[in-house]
């Protein structure tokens, strides 16, 4: 009974907030234009309906492209989920993606190898790399206690101008205007599932494994326990005897392998050269999904969806009438804000919490009195 | 090399080092005052963003600057406000609400450009110099040689922000205010007990906080690059958050921590008119500096820590001995 | 015939950043609008954004305008977007491309690219020969110019070939100081190099071809109150406040707007260009300097005789300047070092 | 409970506190007051009484307006107030000395003093006034306090006096003291309550809450009894027996004493050599410490607190570096070992603060159970974890340590406090322990469940498990030890091999440094 009212509770308040994040994306949008219920009709439905002179018919292409933008970011959010789960507030998702991608771009462009095997390795040794760098400030942290957060925050644009020194100086292709490496060997590129412009890849399959192998992880592994025994408390953790810096350091490094997966995906995915000349912002959206998904892997692919969709209608609506696509921005703002309000709602909560009190006290008097009949 | 070396050793690059450091220097006390309060405000880089438009546009709308600076400053303010009602009044996780400031800076803000004004990425068009900051020419001091040069035509904000390290220092150390705000930062059941409203102090504590961004905001477009643009702000929030946990949190520290910062970035404009030196690799030297400083700052003050107890056991060692 | 002149084109105009650049982007922008005022067109600009992050968003809008069907022409530019185009093109090849200072590859699609080395060639004249011209107002006698590039690409850096050949073409104990801010969008950056410039190196004639930092040089130049800025792609003295175009010397043009119309004239005229790759220089109007205003004004005649020479040369073919764009930029770096002050 | 009346209320009586009908359910759903009555008489020292969760300091939370009743009415002085926060309820004469310290470590006593009202020249905090008052008003009700010291480094004693200081410089009437001889000496105590008495001889009306049914014997008047929540009537002071009122806390008689056989000593488990501490604010706070504990043995360690028993019990489990000596177990050095190494060796730790060691509150009952285990090769598959035993494990010690809870999973910051300790204890004995150190085990907790944690304890030394017990409850150690050691100024005060002559006056003495085993004639000295 109970549960059953929490878990509507969740429900409610989950949906409420994402009702109120559009509902003030709705005012601005009806401040910027002429056309407010076209541009809302982009934004809620665009993604994935069509408008043609014969009716309304599902937009398969612009499905398929939302699905193909969840890719990296379910990378970053399980990495965000992991290093978050153990209290470490280490930002450093950006850079790793980044580094992730351009790693496994000179894998790609530079070793040659059989096609099945080629984009695993590349990936693979991209990932690495990422965690090695996000474990940088795991490191500063449990060697002299410097603030993760800080750290990865500045670690961050070092990598991004670490990549751009070797992009521009020793990997770039000169015949190109514009700054990219050579292309990738045709071995390496990742399979597109559909066809079209979506970029579908098998990427999307593999980002979906690992969101329920992460969850597996973190749930069923006695890695991922302590991981999230760390988070809740880590002096528990120390006096239980669990090997607290080892975990935290296996947190951080695991957050940027899979930031790193992330970006290495996408660019072997999406591109045929890597051409990243910015920190390619699946960091932060990473955080937002892992927000949404309340940190639990499981939930990620379904956060990363709605993010997705809505960066879709954004587009759409940019695209069909004048509002800028950075509207997303606003919205995810918002869903952000009231989502993780700890006390948003809470006076339903509290009622709920009262009446289930009341209820359970009326239950044990009634089982009292039952008993003393008895 | 050693012409490298002569342009460090001119009064410009001092100059260079004041003007670098301003916009951080507002940034890293805001968080020194949130930090004191005991919340954690890393939606510095967003409010700077939002706070450098608003100045802008209102300025223009105005055609003051001295209306745009304080318009900047009360935006920053309601931000600051803004995140209090999420993180106190709502309870989200103070990093969250940073994060999702950063967000609305780095996008909403081209968003409520156009809004306001339908153009879009930048407002060059607006700026004239009547809206800009103006620089002050101290008099007397601008008449002596080197250091006329070092000190002197800096931006009104400029001398604006290094006053402020005394007057946070003030407000923190000598008023009720920063009694207050001392008090709720270290133990805020100790505070809450003696009717001391906890989250009017964290409210207050980040409306400052705002108010100190915003004046970064202002100061980066209304004289730093005299219009906004999508990438004005440029981690600024970000290596302020690093200069304040450089500074041990204390305004003054913060003060050094940021001017170290400053230095690595007007060394980093010198070294790139270096030839043959990679200008990225260049570029990542500030922030390179800022985890070296941090690192350091971290060692120094766990051998503190160690030398104290060793002296402590020698002392007492000796002591039983006798 | 007379029906098709009448004809009202319906554009796509795809930004791959966001308007109000006050060059690149506006220009093309301009010249649709002019176009469309003149009843020959109609057009829709869509802003795409200039991240990383808005990559993924360029191919699908390519898609989504081209799957449409709506538009007579989809025009779209930069060094970023061949690729793409190319892909799109070859999926729909009923549907019309343009791209500009770029090439992609397809029989619907034509690409037109401006000969920047050759206007770079000519601001590089233009400062070399006035960098020691002490009378004119902040000019000093030291050889020194500056060149304040958004990022170290082979596009800004064709810019700087241009720029240090023609710098040399008239001097040559030319310094030319090169810095580059990182970031299209950090005028703040691009200010501290300027200052740097001026103060360390004593340039006294900025060249920034970095997008809105840009405008940090020509700050940095304002306040130091010792050296000029010379723009780049439209006419900047145009674009920039008051004074801060009182100090912009010239600007080199880059006329991507112009071309738009030249393109549409010669498809009026019964010239489709598709498939071809159309390189506008000098003589065709496409790339060029600004000469009336500051620069008729403060420049000696020496100077204008200089740059007029140097136009004709190119025009003639007597005189070609490399591009840095292929396999040449170990050259450029080693000619940018051996400048550098 | 019909032999004893309740005392009688008159209602012209004026009241100087009245809560009328209180209900408090927490936003985790824990009811802490159920529908209570309570009413405080000017002038009186008034017991508020009750097992640890009985919701005593959640009703004065109330009181104070820290928490807002879900139900029911507050009057003061017979007017009907809304106390929405602390500042409300001290504008209406309440102040509250709670039962954790609410000081601000690196302020000084001063400034704490001040904290909120600190007067002003101009906008300037007038500091030197600040010292003025404090010094003024700890003369004037004879508290000796140090305004210029900074409060991290004053003792514990004087930091509770500031707390009452801090009430009365606020002009409190009405003084809510929240067990504030929990931390004090036998000394301290008796000095608290002669300044008590002369305060309600002043006309103060005072909320005395405490477990020590003889300090309310002896200083209140009358007293209030809770009981999960309930108020169970309110009783004059005289009028009712020590026996009586447990009887009405708990809801049945206790049993005090603890049984048990007499203990088998076998090999030596734990060897304590030499160990020294020096803490940081330079303080020896272990000098030389040496003992040793044998299996089937309980060593009591007693001790009024603050005297390096806290750094023993860290430096047992590696939680602290030792400035010298070393650790033996079973013959193994541990000093140093990691905490999986030390646990490994058949250690385990009841540890004195639950909430901050003992549990990881936000995650369910099994996930706290395995917390020391969860590596063993029973509980897992490969790399994955066997939940079917895992879950038989958990369930298993839920149902032999009788835990109150929804189910497995619940949150254990969920559970009462009672049943958050039976966690702890659940998985601490269930490790086949060869020593157990269990640091004030039955802290806070009721009745009930520390008869039930005392009689595990016995029954696994009995079984052969060496036991290290440190415990501030007199009674507790007395009663559990095989053996004793008293603690004081980081030396081993005295020890003794049989504990059943000890008396509590001789302890005491041990306890507070008047006499110690070494050089017994102290005693004299100190007293002369
Ligand atoms: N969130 C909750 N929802 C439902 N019941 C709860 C919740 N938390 C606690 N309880 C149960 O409510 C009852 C009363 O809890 P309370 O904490 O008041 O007990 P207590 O008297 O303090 O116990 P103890 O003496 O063990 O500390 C207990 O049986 C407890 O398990
Ligand atoms: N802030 C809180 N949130 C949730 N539950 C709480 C809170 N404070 C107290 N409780 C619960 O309410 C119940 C009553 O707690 P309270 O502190 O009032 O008891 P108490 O009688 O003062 O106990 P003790 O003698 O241990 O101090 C306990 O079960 C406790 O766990
Ligand atoms: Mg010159
Ligand atoms: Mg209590």
């Amino acid at each position: 009974m109970y549960k059953r009212r929490m878990l509507g509770f969740s429900l409610i308040r989950g949906l409420a907030a994402i009702l109120l994040a559009l509902a003030v994306a709705a005012v601005f949008i009806f401040l910027a234009t002429d056309e407010p219920f076209h541009a809302l009709q982009q934004l809620l439905i665009g993604p994935v309906v069509s408008f043609g002179e014969d009716g309304a018919s599902f937009n398969v292409q612009s499905f398929y492209q939302i699905l193909a933008a969840m890719i990296p970011t379910i990378f970053t959010a399980l990495g965000v989920c992991v290093m978050f789960s153990a209290n470490q507030f280490n930002l450093g998702g950006e850079g790793g993606a980044m580094a992730g991608g351009f790693v496994a771009a000179l894998v790609a462009i530079y070793l040659p190898m059989a096609a099945g095997l080629h984009p695993v390795v590349s990936v693979l040794i991209g990932a690495v790399a990422a965690g090695l760098i996000t474990l940088i400030p795991g490191v500063l942290k449990v060697s002299v206690g410097a603030s993760e957060m800080v750290s990865s925050l500045m670690l961050n644009y070092v990598v991004m101008y670490v990549v751009l020194h070797f992009l521009n100086y020793e990997f770039a292709d000169r015949s190109k205007g514009a700054t990219q490496t050579h292309a990738f060997l045709p071995t390496a590129k990742i399979a597109q599932m559909v066809r079209g412009g979506s970029r579908l890849t098998y990427g999307f399959i593999a980002a979906i494994a690992v969101a329920l192998l992460i969850g597996i992880f973190m749930y069923r592994t006695r890695w991922g326990y302590q991981i999230r025994m760390i988070g809740i408390n880590q002096n528990f953790a120390t006096y239980s005897g669990m090997k607290v810096t080892s975990v935290i350091l296996l947190s951080q490094f695991m957050g940027g392998l899979l930031a790193g997966t992330g970006g290495a995906i996408e660019v072997l995915g999406r591109y045929n050269t890597f051409l990243w000349k910015e920190l390619p912002g699946f960091g932060w959206t990473g955080i937002t999904i892992a927000i949404l998904a309340r940190n639990n892997p499981v939930a990620v692919p379904f956060a990363a969806f709605f993010i997705a969709y809505l960066n879709k209608g954004c587009l759409l609506m940019n695209t069909n009438s004048d509002i800028p696509s950075e509207m997303i921005s606003i919205i995810q703002a918002s869903i952000f804000l009231f989502f993780a309000a700890e006390q948003f709602l809470a006076g339903l909560r509290q009622r709920i919490v009262v009446k289930n009190a009341r209820d359970e006290l009326a239950q044990a008097q009634a089982a009292a009195a039952a008993s003393e009949e008895g | 090399m050693s012409q490298f070396f002569d342009t460090i050793f001119k009064p410009e690059f001092v100059f260079a080092i004041i003007r670098i450091t301003s916009p951080i220097l507002f940034a890293a006390l805001a968080s020194v005052i949130a930090e004191k309060a005991g919340v954690v405000n890393i939606g510095l880089e967003g409010t700077m963003m939002i706070s450098a438009l608003f100045g802008t546009l209102i300025s223009f709308w105005t055609q003051s600057w001295l209306i745009g600076v304080l318009g900047a400053l009360v935006v920053g303010i309601l931000l600051g406000a803004m995140m209090g009602f999420f993180a106190l009044r709502l309870r989200t996780n103070i990093i969250l609400v940073g994060i999702a400031l950063n967000i609305l800076g780095s996008g909403g803000t081209v968003f409520l450009l156009y809004l306001f004004t339908g153009m879009r990425g930048n407002t060059s068009s607006l700026s004239s110099p009547n809206i800009l900051i103006p620089t002050w020419n101290i008099p007397l001091l601008k008449d002596i040689p080197v250091v006329g040069a070092m000190f002197s035509g800096h931006a009104v904000l400029t001398y604006v922000a290094f006053i402020l390290v005394f007057v946070v220092w003030f407000l923190l150390y000598k008023t009720s205010l920063g009694l207050n705000i001392r008090a709720v930062g270290e133990n805020s059941n100790a505070a809450r007990s003696v009717g001391i409203s906890v989250q009017r102090i964290q409210y207050i504590a980040l409306m400052l906080s705002g108010a100190l961004s915003g004046l970064g905001g202002a100061f980066m477009s209304m004289y730093y690059s005299q219009s906004w643009n999508t990438g004005i702000v440029a981690g600024r929030g970000f290596i302020a958050l690093a200069a304040q946990a450089m500074g041990r949190g204390e305004p003054v520290g913060t003060m050094f921590s940021s001017l170290l910062f400053g230095t690595a970035q007007a060394l980093e404009t010198r070294v790139s008119g270096i030839q043959g030196v990679s200008s990225y690799l260049v570029a990542s030297i500030p922030y390179v500096v800022t985890i070296l400083g941090l690192v350091l700052y971290m060692l120094s003050a766990k051998r503190k820590v160690r030398r104290l107890h060793q002296k402590l056991k020698n002392r007492q060692d000796a002591e039983q001995r006798t | 015939f007379a029906e098709e002149e009448a004809k009202v084109y319906n554009v796509a105009n795809l930004v791959n950043g966001n308007l109000g650049d006050k060059s690149f982007f506006d220009s093309a922008d301009a010249g649709l609008a002019e176009l469309q005022e003149a009843g020959r067109i109609t057009y829709k600009t869509i802003e795409m954004g200039g991240r990383d992050e808005d990559q993924p968003k360029w191919l699908e809008t390519l898609y989504e305008v081209s799957e449409s069907g709506e538009y007579d022409l989809i025009v779209c530019g930069t060094y970023q977007m061949p690729d793409y185009l190319t892909e799109v093109a070859a999926e729909y090849p009923d549907q019309k491309y343009l791209i500009y200072d770029s090439a992609a590859e397809g029989d619907n699609v034509v690409n037109i690219n401006y000969k920047q080395n050759d206007m770079g060639y000519l601001v590089g004249i233009v400062a070399a020969a006035m960098t020691t011209e002490t009378d004119i107002d902040f000019i000093n006698e030291d050889a020194v110019v500056g060149f304040v590039g958004g990022v170290d690409s082979p596009v800004i850096n064709d810019f700087l070939y241009g720029f240090l050949l023609g710098a040399l073409s008239v001097n040559e104990d030319i310094k030319v100081d090169t810095r580059y801010v990182n970031s299209y969008v950090d005028p703040g950056k691009a200010k501290e190099l300027g200052a740097s410039m001026i103060a360390d190196k004593n340039v006294d004639i900025i060249w920034g071809v970095a997008g809105n930092s840009g405008n940090g040089a020509a700050e940095a130049a304002l306040e130091s109150g010792k050296a000029w800025f010379i723009g780049v792609d439209s006419d900047q003295e145009l674009t920039l406040s008051e004074e801060l175009a009182a100090i912009t010397l010239t600007s080199g043009l880059k006329n991507i707007g112009n071309s738009l119309i030249w393109f549409f004239d010669e498809l009026d005229a019964g010239n489709e260009h598709y498939g071809e790759s159309i390189l506008l220089g000098l003589p065709e109007g496409g790339v060029g300097i600004v000469t009336d205003k500051n620069f008729d004004e403060f420049a000696p005649d020496s100077v204008k005789e200089l740059v007029l020479e140097a136009e004709e040369k190119i025009a003639a073919g007597e005189l070609e300047v490399p591009t840095a764009i292929g396999e040449v930029s170990t050259e450029l770096e080693e000619l940018r070092d051996s400048l550098q002050p | 409970m019909e032999t004893l009346k309740t005392a009688v209320e008159t209602r012209d009586d004026l009241l100087a506190v009245e809560m009328k009908n209180i209900s408090k359910v927490y936003p985790n759903g824990i009811a802490a007051n159920r529908n209570v009555d309570f009413s405080v008489r000017f002038g009186e020292i008034h017991a508020l009484i009750g097992e640890n969760g009985a919701g005593k300091s959640s009703l004065m939370k109330i009181l104070f307006g820290l928490e807002q009743p879900t139900e029911g009415e507050i009057f003061i002085n017979g007017e009907a107030v809304k106390l929405a926060s602390p500042s409300q309820a001290i504008a209406h004469g309440i102040g509250m000395v709670h039962q954790h310290f609410m000081l601000v470590p690196t302020l000084t006593v001063a400034e704490n003093m001040v904290l909120g009202m600190p007067p002003k020249k101009g906008i300037i905090i007038d500091y030197k006034k600040a010292v003025d008052m404090t010094a003024e008003i700890a003369k004037r009700y004879g508290f000796n306090v140090d305004p210029e010291a900074r409060v991290m480094d004053i003792p514990v004693g004087m930091k509770q006096k500031v707390e009452i200081l801090k009430a009365l410089l606020r002009g409190a009437k009405i003084l809510i003291l929240d067990e504030p001889t929990a931390v004090l000496t036998s000394k301290e105590t008796v000095e608290l309550f002669r300044q008590l008495r002369l305060l309600r001889d002043e006309g103060f009306t005072i909320v005395f809450i405490s477990h020590r049914l003889n300090e309310i014997k002896e200083l209140t008047d009358r007293m209030t009894i809770m009981r999960g929540g309930r108020s169970m009537g309110v009783y004059e002071t005289k009028g009712i027996t020590e026996q009586q009122i447990s009887q009405r806390m708990v809801g049945r008689d206790v049993i005090l004493t603890v049984e048990k056989d007499k203990s088998q000593p076998g090999d030596v488990i734990l060897e304590v050599r030499d160990l020294s501490y020096i803490n940081e604010w330079d303080k020896r706070m272990l000098d030389r410490v040496s003992f040793n504990l044998r299996a089937g043995e309980i060593l009591g360690i007693a001790g009024v607190e603050g005297n390096g028993q806290r750094e023993l019990v860290d430096i047992l489990f590696n939680l602290r570096e030792p400035e010298g000596g070393a650790v033996y177990v079973n013959g193994h050095e541990i000093t140093g070992l990691t905490q999986r190494r030390i646990r490994d060796l058949g250690v385990s730790l009841i540890p004195e603060d639950r909430m901050v060691f003992g549990i990881a509150g936000d995650a369910g009952i099994a996930d706290n159970i395995i917390a020391d285990r969860f590596d063993k090769k029973a509980y897992n598959r490969g790399p994955i974890f066997n939940m079917k035993s895992i879950h038989e494990e958990t369930d298993r010690l839920i149902r032999e340590y009788r835990i109150v809870s929804r189910d497995r999973n619940q949150k254990v910051g969920m559970l009462s406090g009672g049943n958050i300790q039976k966690v702890v204890v659940a998985r601490e004995f269930s490790s086949d322990p060869i020593l157990i150190i269990a640091d004030q085990p039955t802290r806070g907790i009721d009745v009930g469940a520390t008869e039930f944690i005392r009689a595990r304890l016995v029954e696994l030394s009995r079984a052969g498990a060496a036991v290290l017990l440190v415990s501030a409850d007199l009674n507790e150690v007395m009663e559990m030890s095989d053996r004793l050691i008293i603690f004081y100024g980081g030396h081993i005060a005295a020890s003794f091999d049989d504990t059943t002559t000890l008396t509590d006056e001789l302890m005491g003495e041990y306890m507070l440094g008047l006499r110690t085993q070494a050089s017994e004639p102290k005693e004299e000295k100190t007293h002369v």
